[in-house]
């Protein structure tokens, strides 16, 4: 049984958001507009956030990248697409089961059954529920480009990366029909297909023959605020700088004790 | 003597004042404006209208009013059920004014919670159909349907002989009362058992109470994601919370009650005294878990748990939770304890000084258990300030206006004091019916239907939490209806007309209690209470109607209408 | 006051009787299936082309139609103004405006190939003896089927019941 | 109230139907399933029920010409993915490339020919045939053109592609104008002049990016805006995943910290405009210390060392100069840049070969643009790194045919006799091909001559241009204007007709993506769905217009476009070089189309006439044909003075500070802003962010939705500053500002940033549109109100950067 997941390689991405349009377009995620924007309900199920690795402005909770060798602002480009973890809070505190953990990994959720209490929401660390607080709007031709295999989701309910479910629907069917399991880079995600810096890894991570799972192993991979315990099975690879090539600074180091000790 | 008394005690039945219909027109087109508002605007136009979004608070002020109006609605069934147990005198008529707080703050919590999720129309029957057992908000639907039922059960086997007194009683609306009191005839048999019922309902009620409270801290506590909001103290935190809410609520309406109905001797200083000491008491314990709460935020390692924290010292929230502490809390904390310490003092108005601001800051201290900690989310977004928009406002106004509207109408139409049991009606409604051959048949009934009741409850129940998993059951909708089905034993108990187990026949007769097996004659047709000269009643009546003829000291009941 | 009550729960109890019936629709041709399954013994998949290859089976176009009646094999007169209508629709190169009453919910993914071909599962098992209907159906299948008929279907043939399999 | 018992059954009963219809009710009214099926698409016949094809084209969301395949259901484009086979991009996309269909079915597209009826911007139209259309516009041109006016015909042509170009020169040319007037003036003409004066190829050059080891990026925006964008994405991507150490190490160069920089292993903070001082100190540590490429500079360079011309002057040599002039010290003081710094920074970059060096608007887009330019290329040569293996490459072109010359009229020669109008007077840059710069002016003014007629081809100058408004007034004064765009933006909006185009998924055309690879490579763009409304390619329209006016002119056009455009890719198929073979053409064209495109790896190393295309040969560190020019400029200006005097006085025209020879190597120029620094202390600079698309991207709300991924912000522009200069005038972020400049004013949010230098703002293009559509228009305001028209006065570019603008509370 498949464990899907993701690596997204941090230091590749170029923070061009080709992720999360590619996502928007899939998935058939409506632009909300300016005011519901500046109200910060603007959908985005695969989001770039820029993160100051420098101390000024917000910084990032969890392991940082390497500190900085000279005084600039040092910013990293975070995606973050659902983090489909392995224990998620949000499945535990949904009161209708609109939002499940799926046997092959996918945190997969149901709008139709959502009531839209928004406990899910509250409920994930990464903040990565988004609640459809306005009507969907496509005026006028804009409705012609919709992926006929994606549901639009009606105001008042919950949304959120389902690692384009869609598409894992079909290349299954085709697996089942042709007999066989699905091969590696047979299903993936928009925005792994997307990301022209070829930051993104999509695949199997308990099939020690697809790349992510190679990947999952390497040194500089973490897991968002992995000390939560909720096991995303999306995986980062931070930064290396470009002299030193041991490049795990001393605190992710530290994390990955912790991690390894349980 | 007599009219007087009745119509004191039915002041609000008998008459009604221009005030209080204006009143009563006011807050009904405010709870028209919560509906149309959180059900009609918000179901089409989504909650855009509020304040409130995913990057920024994701709850806001209407979840702080749940919590609020969940907390009111405790103290309520709490106080009478202490009243009904430690059977004290003094706060007895207390007792159903505040079970009908409970009753109308409970309904409107439930109504808040509908209006903020984002599907109302999904939202009940979903959660019923197919609920999930891990979700706090199931458990929640559970025990509130488990408290709604309850408390109204119990409400009204606590009101049932009051409502038969209308139906004898009042010159107005006794058709409904009648349909109301179901039967019910003032026999002291009929009474004992009401008053045994009831004290079990008390007792069973107690700890439901807390378990509501509970889910609601779990609702915040669970969730490890959430900085502020993820620590074990969360449960016992709310409950505490509740108590103070609830206690300073019941004491401003109980006020306000005893003000326009001018029901000084029933409310008495003294009454509200001692309940001021009681909520000096649990503010200060509040204060005390607060400061608890506050210095494992300061000292405890994650970042966003500090910040938090600060936000709320001295942050963008520093102000409003300064403000609703100290003006909210310290400060009406010292003015109780001055009034309990000096037995000099003794007002209503210094406990109502206390407790209304202790209300509002209760309120806000809601209010900064649920926003802050989305101002700090573990990963640094962009964003949104929150601040509830009119709409939220108008919305939370329009809630308690809901409330009010409830309530008086309740009072309008509900008996609002207990009547002691030395009143008697000059007229009794019916005379009981049933003869005593009957009772025997009727009582085996009951006694298996109760035991039927309680096997399919418990069964019903055992039945829902065993197919949890299950997806294609509404597990949820089996244990809730099992609770329910629980929740009619007590119904029965007083409904059904019984018979006394032969042990307690013998305990009356030894106490020559004629009474219990002999059917009364009906009386003369009369109106108004009478007042039984000496007690035991039950005794001094049925000799006087046994046996009065003959000694020629047949107590007439003077004929007059009440005004 | 009365008459006000009397009125209100007239009018209530009126719309609530209107409400709880709704649309039936009429497809723009009376198709008989009844004459051309069981008396011609058409198969589904050739009208309904992609029954065993896409996820929905497809509702005839005109081409398929006339692939028949191009020719007057037709002589019932019954039948003749629409066979007319079909030809005219051809001839405008539109196609014919059924209406596509057999579509599920857009937020379910139903293969007809994944059930149809790869499961073998026979279209009646859903579908009825439309075979032998001699109109069109009147009402959609989301009316006559809901998700616990697939969920009991799943669970009778062993197939796991996870909400990701058909959700989307 | 008095209620009696059976009212009260009635109210019940009553109350308990209206909660079950009004549920009911609920339920009807709601929204409760969105459907994406659709009705089915005119001409999208043939298509079964959810049938899908994916169908390879080209992407025009920027000039980067990228190989996309667009996923087409049911006639419907519902996705945009990368062409992986394509050898720029290779599969990926950037966010512009992705959001095309934004473009295609965006809701305020124009349906169809559109005529003024109003007054000029009333936006008062008449929809009107295309036949009708034709015969209005071409009676007008014919008209000029009877009263031989021809040559007051204008066509301003933005963003051409394929064979765009040569079909609107082949239109003037036979209708008889000079005036075709493109936007690389107010784009990047110096970058393009200084690669023109020192290799003799004036175009965008190609670089080696799989093998290149270290980048020296001077202002370019290495991530968001060099081309091809995808390209440049996956670069990065590539260059990061080597092991650290030996991988890639990029280091860029600009006053803003931006995503580049970022990003980058090293940004480097230099003082605006300094860009080519910076270059010139790593030079002087290069030669200093001899770490140069001695055989390359020996074998393929002028003007290294001093040395004698041809007729025996004798020029001062590069080398000499830069030791003298430009030691790191020296430059420190200029550039702001540690003496330290700049020495690492000159043997990381000679000793991590091959590196290249390379120059962005922010170098280029200043009065000294050409210096800097010539000055950070000139660290290619020293480092060998001109046509080598991970080095500089000169973009090699596809044998395209061309079409037979059209026969011409006397009209058409005597109007293509006359001087240009935007190059023609005294003051006129001696390297410039065309200039935006002072066109509103002239036209405004009738000098030369009055301008008749003005075409509008993908360009939006009343946004685009500096004073944007001037421009606009400009338009105002000619008779008759028209635009082929699309959209009804910004200068669309103060035309008389408008002719709108196909949107680029909807027409054919081919590209050749901007310099990228260097072997030759050209895309197909073609219709991927039926076009959606009453709309003509641009290139149709001109032919049918120049058919109607007839004579010469419409004989020039005797094929329709598809017919030119398979006439040129016919001379690819007759080179049989490439990835797409085939015996017969129409095969090859079939074959064409399923590839998306053609080219033909792998690059030809070491053919010097083509790479070197001086008239020395040779890599031209003293800038002969500069020399040359500045010459016969000195003479057309002062024929009496002697040649000595005549450029000492053009000197001080052009204001190059530097005498005699040394105007003619890579030196550094200080800047000239208009506006003394006392008035106006902060230097104002418009960047461009990944989503902006060259200004297009404004009417696609996805792009807007995610505008500023560095603050997060969206939907409204804002203006950097350091939380300094903030503190100094009293602002805090959110707040407005005024920037005034002494050509204009904006009001804008302030976001206070510690990522650029003090005394610099930083605002990002795209808004600022009056018109563009609903989600484009009025929105802030826009930049280039600000940005005066400060002239770069060699090659007759835009000195974007060069502006000073003075910062209070509004």
């Amino acid at each position: 049984m498949p464990r899907w997941g993701m690596v997204i390689d941090l230091d590749r991405c170029t923070g061009c958001q080709a992720c999360s349009i590619a996502c928007r377009t899939e998935n058939n995620v409506p632009a909300c507009g300016d005011r519901n924007a500046w109200k910060g309900r603007a959908i985005f199920w695969n989001k770039v956030v820029a993160v100051r690795m420098d101390g000024h402005g917000e910084t990032a909770h969890g392991p940082h990248g390497a500190a900085a060798a000279h005084s600039r602002p040092r910013f990293r480009f975070l995606p973050m697409p659902c983090m489909h973890c392995e224990r998620p809070p949000c499945t535990m505190v949904c009161p209708v089961r609109a939002t499940t953990k799926n046997v092959e990994g996918i945190v997969m959720q149901v709008p139709s059954r959502c009531i839209g209490c928004r406990l899910c929401q509250a409920a994930c660390p990464y903040s990565r529920r988004y609640f459809n607080w306005q009507e969907v709007s496509f005026p006028g031709d804009l409705g012609q480009a919709l992926n006929p295999d994606v549901a639009l989701r009606t105001l008042g309910v919950i949304e959120k990366c389902t690692f384009c479910i869609h598409r894992f629907q079909k290349v299954r069917e085709q697996a089942r029909a042709e007999d066989r399991e699905i091969r590696e880079g047979e299903y993936v995600t928009a925005c792994v297909q997307a990301c022209p810096a070829r930051a993104r890894t999509f695949g199997d991570l308990d099939n020690p023959s697809h790349a992510v799972a190679k990947l999952a192993q390497s040194p500089r991979a973490f897991r968002l605020l992995h000390e939560l315990g909720t096991g995303p099975q999306v995986v980062y690879l931070h930064e290396g700088s470009w002299q030193d090539d041991s490049g795990l600074p001393v605190r992710d180091l530290l994390s990955k004790e912790k991690e390894d000790h349980g | 003597m007599a009219d007087r008394d009745a119509f004191t005690y039915f002041r609000p039945l008998i008459h009604t004042s221009w005030g209080s219909l204006a009143l009563l027109a006011l807050s009904a087109a405010g709870a028209a404006w919560y509906f149309f508002g959180a059900f009609y605007l918000q179901f089409f136009h989504g909650h855009q209208l509020t304040g409130q979004g995913t990057h920024g608070a994701m709850w806001g002020s209407m979840v702080a009013n749940i919590v609020q109006l969940i907390g009111v609605s405790h103290v309520g069934i709490a106080i009478s059920a202490t009243v009904r147990i430690l059977k004290l005198r003094r706060y007895q008529q207390l007792a159903r004014v505040a079970e009908l707080v409970t009753l109308v703050s409970l309904t409107a919590a439930v109504c808040n919670i509908a209006g903020d999720v984002g599907r109302p129309d999904r939202f009940l029957t979903n959660v019923i159909k197919n609920g999930n057992y891990t979700g706090p908000f199931v458990w929640s639907a559970s025990v509130i349907t488990n408290y709604l039922v309850g408390s109204c059960v119990y409400l009204y086997l606590a009101m049932r002989r009051d409502i038969y007194l209308c139906s004898c009683v009042l010159p107005r609306r006794r058709w409904l009362y009648r349909i109301l009191s179901l039967g019910y005839t003032d026999t002291p048999e009929e009474r004992e058992n009401h008053e045994r019922t009831v004290w079990w309902c008390a007792v069973i009620i107690l700890p439901i109470m807390v378990s509501v409270h509970s889910v609601y801290g779990w609702v915040f506590g669970l969730n490890s994601g959430r900085p502020g909001w993820f620590n074990p103290f969360q449960a016992p935190y709310f409950v505490l919370g509740a108590i103070v809410t609830g206690f300073s609520g019941v004491i401003v309406i109980t006020a306000l009650v005893r003000r326009v109905y001018k029901w000084e001797e029933f409310f008495p200083n003294r009454m509200f005294k001692g309940l001021g000491i009681f909520l000096g008491f649990v503010t200060l314990l509040y204060l005390y878990f607060l400061f608890s709460e506050v210095l494992t935020g300061v000292y405890t390692a994650p970042e966003a748990e500090r910040g938090v924290l600060h936000d709320l010292l001295f942050g963008r929230f520093a102000t409003i939770a300064w403000a609703a502490t100290v003006g909210g809390m310290v400060v009406p904390f010292f003015i109780l304890f001055v009034q309990g310490a000096n037995p000099r003092i003794c007002s209503m108005r210094v406990v109502v000084a206390a407790a209304l601001p202790i209300f509002i800051a209760m309120w806000c201290w809601r209010y900064l258990i649920t926003v802050p900690s989305f101002f700090h989310s573990h990963v640094p977004y962009r964003l949104a300030e929150y601040a509830p928009t009119l709409f939220d406002w108008s919305l939370v106004v329009a809630t308690y206006s809901f409330g009010v509207f409830f309530y008086l109408s309740l009072v309008k139409l509900l008996p609002v004091l207990e009547i002691p049991e030395k009143f008697k009606p000059a007229c009794p409604a019916r005379p009981p019916r049933i003869t005593l051959g009957e009772r025997r048949r009727w009582g085996a009934l009951k006694r298996v239907s109760i035991g039927a009741t309680l096997a399919t409850g418990a069964g019903l129940i055992a039945a829902g939490i065993a197919s949890r998993h299950r997806v294609e059951i509404p597990a949820p909708a089996i244990w809730i209806s099992g609770i329910v089905c629980l929740w009619t034993i007590p119904l029965q108990a007083c409904l059904l007309p019984g018979f006394p187990s032969a042990g307690r026949v013998r305990a009356h007769m030894a106490r020559m209690e004629p009474g219990l097996l002999r059917a009364p004659r009906p009386a003369a047709t009369a109106v108004g209470l009478t007042e039984c000269a000496a007690s035991p009643a039950t005794i001094e009546y049925w000799i006087d109607e046994q046996f009065g003829a003959s000694r020629g000291i047949r107590r007439r009941p003077e004929i007059r209408g009440i005004g | 006051m009365g008459a006000f009550v009397n009125g209100s729960a007239g009018l209530c109890l009126a719309v609530l009787a209107l409400a709880c019936s709704d649309g039936e629709v009429t497809q723009p041709i009376p198709f008989n299936h009844n004459i051309h399954v069981s008396k011609n013994g058409l198969a589904c998949e050739d009208c309904h082309e992609q029954v065993f290859t896409g996820p929905s089976a497809g509702l005839p176009r005109v081409s398929v139609c006339m692939g028949c009646h191009d020719s007057d094999i037709t002589t019932s007169q019954a039948a003749a103004p629409h066979i007319e209508t079909i030809r005219r629709h051809s001839k405008e190169g539109t196609e014919i405006p059924w209406v596509n009453l057999y579509t599920l919910p857009h937020h379910v993914y139903y293969s007809h190939r994944r059930h149809a071909k790869i499961a073998g599962i026979a279209c009646a098992t859903c579908h009825g003896d439309i075979g032998k209907s001699e109109t069109p159906p009147r009402l959609p299948i989301e009316r006559t089927l809901d998700m616990w008929n697939c969920i009991d279907c799943h669970r009778e043939r062993g197939v796991d019941n996870d909400c990701a399999w058909c959700h989307r | 109230m008095h209620i009696d018992r059976r009212g009260f059954f009635k109210l019940t009963g009553g109350a308990v139907a209206l909660g079950t219809v009004g549920c009911k009710a609920l339920e009807r009214g709601y929204p409760e399933e969105y459907w994406t099926e659709k009705p089915p698409v005119p001409g999208a016949k043939g298509w079964k029920q959810g049938e899908e094809r994916f169908i390879k084209s080209a992407c025009l969301q920027c000039e980067g010409g990228c190989g996309i395949v667009v996923r087409v259901v049911e006639g419907r484009a519902v996705k945009i993915d990368g062409n992986p086979d394509f050898p720029t991009n290779q599969g990926g996309l950037c966010p512009k490339g992705q959001n095309g269909l934004q473009v295609l079915y965006d809701p305020d597209r124009i349906k169809g020919p559109l005529a003024r009826r109003g007054a000029r911007g009333s936006g008062d139209w008449t929809r009107i045939s295309w036949d009708e259309a034709i015969a209005q516009v071409a009676r007008r041109l014919s008209g000029i053109r009877a009263s031989g006016g021809s040559h007051t015909l204008a066509f301003l042509g933005g963003r051409y592609r394929g064979h765009m170009h040569d079909l609107v020169r082949r239109f003037l040319k036979a209708y008889g104008s000079p005036n075709d007037i493109d936007t690389e003036s107010i784009c990047d003409s110096a970058g393009k002049t200084a690669h023109w004066l020192s290799q003799g190829v004036r175009e965008r050059l190609a670089y080696d990016w799989d093998r290149t080891r270290y980048v020296l990026s001077f202002g370019a925006g290495f991530i968001e805006s060099f081309r091809p964008t995808a390209m440049m994405l996956r670069v990065f991507g590539q260059m990061r995943s080597g092991t650290p150490g030996q991988r890639a190490k990029i280091v860029q160069i600009e006053p803003r910290c931006s995503v580049s920089a970022a990003r980058a292993d090293e940004w480097v903070a230099v003082k605006p405009g300094t860009d080519g001082a910076l270059a010139l100190g790593i030079a002087h540590v290069m030669i200093r210390e001899r770490l140069y490429d001695e055989p390359f500079v020996r074998d393929h360079s002028l003007g290294f060392e001093r040395w004698t011309g041809p007729d025996g002057q004798v020029h001062a040599g590069f080398s000499g100069m830069v030791l003298e002039k430009y030691a790191p010290k020296d430059v420190a003081r200029t550039t702001g840049v540690e003496a330290g710094t700049i020495e690492r920074l000159a043997r990381e970059f000679a000793a991590q070969r091959p590196a290249v060096a390379i120059s962005g608007r922010g170098a280029a887009a200043h009065t000294n643009g050409i210096f800097n330019c010539l000055a950070i290329h000139a660290l290619n040569a020293l480092n060998g790194s001109i046509d080598r293996p991970g080095g500089v490459l000169v973009q090699r072109h596809p044998p395209f045919a061309d079409w037979p010359d059209p026969e011409l009229d006397d009209a058409a020669r005597r109007g293509a006799m006359r001087a240009r109008v935007d190059l023609s007077d005294a003051g006129t840059p001696p390297l410039a091909r065309s200039q935006m710069i002072g066109l509103a002016g002239r036209i405004e003014t009738g000098r030369p001559y009055p301008v008749n007629a003005v075409l509008l081809y993908y360009t939006n100058p009343v946004f685009s241009a500096p004073e944007p408004a001037r421009f606009a007034e400009a338009l105002s004064k000619v008779p008759l204007v028209v635009s082929f765009s699309p959209f009804l933006d910004d200068t669309s909006k103060l035309a008389d007709f408008i002719l709108p185009d196909h949107t680029y998924l909807e027409r054919w055309q081919i590209d050749e993506p901007a310099a990228g690879v260097g072997f030759p490579v050209f895309s197909v763009r073609r219709p991927v769905v039926e076009p959606l409304h009453d709309t003509k390619s641009a290139g149709e329209a001109i032919i049918s217009i120049a058919r109607a006016i007839g004579g010469t002119v419409g004989a020039a056009f005797p094929w329709g476009e598809i017919d030119m455009i398979r006439q040129m890719v016919r001379g690819v198929h007759e080179s049989g070089r490439g990835s797409v073979a085939a015996p017969d053409f129409d095969e090859f064209w079939k074959k064409l189309l399923a590839a998306g495109g053609w080219w033909d790896r792998p690059y030809g190393f070491g053919e010097w006439e083509k790479s070197l295309a001086t008239s020395s040969g040779r890599y031209e560190f003293f800038a002969t044909r500069f020399d040359e020019s500045l010459d016969a400029a000195a003479r057309a200006r002062r024929p009496a003075a002697g040649l000595a005097a005549a450029r000492a006085a053009l000197h001080a025209d052009l204001g190059i500070s530097a005498r005699g020879g040394e105007a003619c190597l890579p030196h550094f120029e200080p800047v000239r802003c208009d506006g003394p620094e006392s008035e106006y202390p902060f230097v104002l600079i418009s960047y461009k962010p990944m989503t902006h698309a060259e200004g297009r991207g404004a009417n696609q709300p996805h792009l807007q939705e995610l505008f500023g991924v560095q603050f997060d912000r969206c939907w409204e522009p804002w203006a950097e500053i350091h939380p300094d200069d903030a503190a100094a005038i009293g602002v805090r972020d959110d707040d407005h500002v005024r920037l005034r400049s002494p050509a204009g004013e904006m009001r804008v949010k302030v976001v206070t940033y510690d990522g650029i230098a003090r005394g610099v703002v930083c605002v990002p293009c795209e808004y600022g549109h009056t018109a563009y559509g609903r989600w484009a228009a009025g929105r802030g305001e826009n930049p280039n109100r600000v940005v005066g028209a400060v002239p770069e006065r060699i090659a007759g570019g835009v000195a974007w950067y060069d502006v000073r603008v003075s910062l209070s509370k509004a």
